[in-house]
């Protein structure tokens, strides 16, 4: 059986979640820029765009995040702990590539420590993913082994008809099941074609690559220094990444008052790894982007089995000077071997 | 010959003469509407140099590559007004010398590419008047006027939108010729005037410094603007200032290369119509 | 009822001139408002626009900055730095919607215990009329809370 | 949560060197010194922090057979140490750990031990000195070579001349040539030099090494010289550091995350490493 969710109904859909307590969250375009925020009916959401320039992990990972608010007096230091709070949420409409990119993070954010921030958020949300029927230049999720109809991080996920009328409803988890049993009235058993999936073409043989920097010589290689010679070392490949996950932590407040907290870091700022001393081990733009790739397509997979791409394509969409991980990759594969 | 093929043998002849030991120019872009940076170290390199009315973005900013210049030799360098803007700048403020670059000048109107005279530093303070007369394109002067319209109330909202919108990424800062503080006033700590986090109030901190830091310094060439992932306008905002002390002080920058740097200067009659 | 709204202002001053202005003011025992906190500066050209901002976001209703006449500095031509820089910065703040009477500047010498204590009188009660200037302050409070999903 | 320190109070500061302080620390609740007591081995590390300037990362310089206390040593350089250096006797301060691996001291039980420090680098190995000298019987003999820049920056003054009173341990001090003062007894040489001139036996033995990259470079090859094997030489790496738990990002060396395979190395886990990275 087969269900559908018409266009028509979700606004229905969106009181009945809100009034479970649900907050609902969907791509929205506004002030020119997209990203996951809060909707009160469909009509509010942006369902079209083929990517938001913000990914969905700024909800789970928030660019600053207040972790410990502290008083000091006198004699004393008064400290709070600053948590995320309870409500639950839908993240509705977000792209296969978005809602890889979570799961890729879980096992970092798990390892030995748990980062409650993060879990919590986790397991307070429902993933519902609408495949793409629609590409750019710039998309690469077929070529790190995902697609425009990978589950991966997905609770639910969405095929848009061939009509343009809603999408066939297809749960693949048991939160997933529960949200849209919750609207099953609002559904209907129609019969219905979906949309052909977008082509994304494979553009870097992700296998070659993942040799190469295996390869300890590698490492030390001319090619660094050629890629990065026109990196300009700004974070916006790292911020708008969704697997991206450095962070700082910050104390910010006056000399009584303040809050501890954990805001977003990219490996591509030379403070990053720059000691007290003076000394910085990746003291040149080539280190750090080498740093950035071999971090995502060979120690990340050494310790999770997984790489930390999930072919968003963001990262050259919205680069100054038209780098990213697919050039970098692709000029990878054509090396002389 | 077109102009890319003229600029392209030019390149490849610097280059297998020796006199210039790297030419910074654009490539094909992974796009058919994108250009990139491209860095020639050979005459055959200089084969794959593109040049269309594509090429908008401000090269000079990677003049101050750190150690690229500190050999003393040459480096050539396609560059718009905007771009020759930024490098008077820069010799203004002593952070170039003029003797190390060979310029590749080219202008686009309405979409046609010309090549301008001219090939060092010198050769383009023949051509202040019509920097001078660049104007700022009809939409940034529009959306200006429309903010200007608005009540402070209306115009501090405007601006809370676009900076909330901010993620701390520094592209502006990074793509801009005029950012070459080798340590960032954000990235001081003791003590840390400007919040590092990108929540509003950090951003609007953030933006505001870094708007007083090009006041009278911006080439206007839109950098900023065009890297910023999230799109602010900053533009408008720089614009403005370019304004304020064009109309305050005379003051043009970039002009040429002995000009003082505004704010690091001053006559006895400026105007102080607001000070009490 | 809540309390009638008193601003608070901050004046950047010089040691030189203002400073020396605002304590004539006080040995001749002139009266003025108590909204004032002076900081006090060696020179007006040491006083960073990034002062101005704190001072906003901190609760400052107002901000006053001053120094000695052109022509008086005891550095010699700090102030007139500063005067161009405070044209920059004035237009700067105004056009991100910071209002120009929420900034204010002047000369004040050390003769001129008088002009400070009434430019101190005058700007409170401008400020008075103008409210809280809460549009910035806000920003202060919400750093808590944004980002808190 | 995993980012909330422990609060500390200063029981005691200690100038050693110019620029260098030691901060004994106490457990404010009991709650967390027991989790110290239970988790704590030599070797580990610590994010030590003071509330409004952040957290900074070294060494729990005490040594596991004394958990009462957390002892600390550091040099004022940053915002953070420069605030901890000014503390005072029951100030509170803070505490996140200890985090990081061990040195495996129970493999070392029946050999001889030869520790090898520089400068501000003593304060790890101490920890192991320490850890080995409180249980004396189950090694067999104990060197330490301990060099420093300047007779001045020799840090634990008073340990250093306990250590020269004891029997059961030889100690070689040094300082570089320029540093001596005119009653200085002890050597004159960079410790590479210095420690081929001991020249301790390599058989049976494990070197401890601690320093700046630059004194483990040229300490490593005389120690290669001496007959050690890279795997029998112990080495500390360290990084900048946020979190301490191998999430934030910044502290790997090559796939090697220093805060949680790290910081305790061995020579041939450290020259398995991409050098350019370090």
């Amino acid at each position: 059986m087969t269900r559908i969710l018409l266009k028509n109904k979700l606004d229905d859909c969106i009181v009945t979640w809100r009034n479970a307590g649900y907050s609902v969250l969907a791509p929205v375009k506004r002030n020119e820029m997209g990203s996951f925020s809060e909707v009160q009916k469909a009509s509010d959401m942006s369902l079209d765009l083929i990517l938001p320039e913000r990914t969905i992990k700024d909800r789970f990972f928030p660019q600053t995040e207040p972790m410990i608010r502290y008083k000091i007096s006198k004699q004393q230091i008064d400290t709070e702990t600053m948590t995320p709070p309870d409500t639950k949420s839908v993240c509705f409409g977000v792209r296969p590539c978005d809602a890889a990119g979570l799961e890729i993070d879980d096992p970092l954010f798990g390892w030995d420590y748990k980062d409650q921030y993060w879990f919590k958020r986790r397991n307070n949300s429902v993933i519902v993913t609408i495949t793409c029927t629609a590409s750019d230049d710039f998309c690469m999720c077929t070529s790190v082994k995902l697609s425009p109809e990978s589950t991966k991080g997905s609770d639910v996920m969405l095929r848009p008809l061939s009509n343009g009328n809603g999408w066939q409803v297809e749960t693949i988890t048991e939160r997933g099941k529960a949200l849209f049993d919750s609207v099953s009235v609002h559904l209907s058993d129609e019969k219905a074609e979906t949309a052909a999936l977008a082509q994304v073409p494979v553009r870097f043989n992700v296998e070659q690559v993942m040799e190469w920097l295996a390869n300890p010589t590698s490492f030390e290689s001319q090619f660094w220094k050629d890629i990065a010679l026109r990196c300009i070392g700004c974070g916006s490949c790292t911020f708008l990444c969704p697997t991206c996950h450095c962070f700082d932590i910050q104390d910010e407040g006056d000399t009584y008052n303040g809050i501890r907290r954990k805001n977003w870091d990219s490996c591509s700022f030379a403070n990053f790894t720059m000691h007290t001393s003076g000394h910085n081990p990746r003291n040149t733009q080539s280190t750090r982007w080498r740093q950035r790739i071999m971090h995502k397509f060979n120690y990340y997979r050494g310790k999770f089995g997984v790489n930390s791409c999930s072919g968003c394509g963001r990262c050259t969409r919205q680069c100054p000077v038209d780098m990213g991980i697919t050039e970098t990759l692709q000029a990878i594969s054509n090396l002389p071997r | 010959m077109g102009i890319q093929e003229q600029y392209r043998s030019e390149a490849a002849s610097l280059l297998s003469s020796g006199e210039v030991k790297l030419v910074i120019g654009f490539g094909a872009g992974s796009t058919a509407d994108r250009r990139r940076p491209l860095f020639a170290r050979t005459g055959e390199e200089a084969n794959r140099f593109v040049l269309d009315a594509s090429c908008i973005a401000n090269l000079s900013t990677y003049l101050l590559t750190e150690g690229l210049l500190s050999d003393g030799k040459k480096v050539g360098i396609f560059l718009k007004p905007d771009g020759i803007r930024s490098i008077n700048i820069l010799i203004a403020e002593a952070q170039l010398k003029p003797d190390q670059v060979v310029i590749l000048g080219y202008a686009i109107e309405n979409g046609q590419l010309t090549a301008l005279e001219g090939r060092s530093v010198a050769d383009f303070n023949g051509v202040n008047e019509k920097i001078r007369s660049l104007a700022l394109p009809p939409a940034v002067q529009q959306d200006i006027e429309r903010l200007e319209a608005m009540s402070p109330v209306e115009r501090f909202q405007f601006w809370q939108d676009q900076f909330s919108k901010c993620i701390k990424c520094y592209a502006c800062r990074q793509a801009c010729p005029m950012c070459y503080c080798r340590r960032c006033i954000v990235d001081v700590n003791q003590p840390q005037w400007v919040n590092t986090s990108s929540h509003t109030l950090g951003n609007f901190e953030w933006n505001i410094v870094r708007a007083f830091h090009l006041a009278g310094r911006c080439a206007a060439c839109g950098a900023c603007d065009r890297a910023c992932p999230v799109n602010i306008p900053l533009r408008l905002i720089n614009a403005r200032m370019g304004r304020e002390v064009r109309e305050a002080f005379d003051y043009f920058a970039g002009e040429s290369t002995d000009q003082k740097p505004v704010l690091a200067s001053f006559s006895k009659d400026d105007p102080e119509t607001f000070i009490l | 009822m809540s309390e009638p709204f008193e601003p608070k202002i901050v004046a950047f001053v010089c040691t030189y001139c203002t400073y020396a202005g605002a304590d004539l003011a006080g040995t001749s025992r002139l009266k003025y408002a108590t909204n004032v906190r002076i900081v006090r500066l060696p020179c007006t050209g040491r006083i960073s626009p990034l002062f101005i901002l704190k001072a906003l976001q901190k609760g400052a209703d107002a901000v006053l900055v001053s120094g000695c006449h052109p022509g008086d500095c005891h550095f010699t031509a700090g102030n007139y730095h500063a005067r161009r820089r405070w044209t920059v910065f004035r237009a700067l703040l105004s056009f991100t919607g910071i209002p120009e009477e929420r900034i204010r500047f002047s000369w004040i010498s050390a003769a001129e215990g008088a002009k400070f204590a009434e430019l101190i009188n005058s700007i409170t009660e401008d400020t008075r009329k103008l409210g809280p200037f809460t549009q910035y302050q806000e920003l202060q409070t919400i750093i808590e809370t944004q980002s808190t999903y | 949560m995993i980012y909330n320190p422990f609060p500390m109070r200063v029981v005691s500061k200690r100038q050693e060197a110019p620029g260098v302080n030691t901060l004994k620390l106490e457990f404010v609740r009991e709650e967390d010194h027991e989790f110290f007591r239970q988790n704590f081995k030599t070797g580990m590390f610590g994010l030590y922090g003071i509330y409004g300037e952040g957290e900074s990362t070294f060494c729990v310089a005490s040594p596991e057979t004394r958990k009462e206390y957390i002892e600390c040593t550091f040099r004022q350089s940053g915002r953070v140490t420069g605030t901890l250096a000014n503390v005072d006797a029951g100030d509170i301060v803070t505490f996140r750990g200890p985090y990081g691996n061990r040195f495996p001291i129970e493999e070392f039980e029946g050999k001889n031990l030869l520790f090898i420090a520089g400068g501000i680098a003593l304060p790890p190995t101490r920890s192991v000195i320490w850890s080995c000298l409180d249980q004396r019987e189950k090694y067999r003999e104990v060197t330490i070579v301990y060099g420093a820049r300047t007779v001045a920056d020799l840090v634990y003054k008073n340990e250093l001349d306990d250590w020269k009173k004891r029997d059961d341990v030889r100690l070689v001090l040094t300082v570089d040539p320029g540093g001596e003062t005119p009653d200085w007894q002890d050597h004159v040489g960079f410790v590479p030099t210095i420690l081929e001139q001991a020249a301790p036996s390599p058989d049976n033995t494990i070197a401890v090494l601690c320093g700046p990259p630059i004194m483990i470079k040229f300490t490593l090859a005389a120690l290669q010289r001496l007959g050690f094997s890279p795997e029998n030489v112990y080495t500390t790496l360290e990084n900048r550091m946020k979190c301490g738990v191998g999430k934030c990002g910044r502290c790997n060396v090559g796939s090697v995350y220093i805060c949680k395979e790290g910081p305790v190395f061995t020579a041939a886990e450290v020259q398995a490493m991409p050098q350019a990275d370090l």
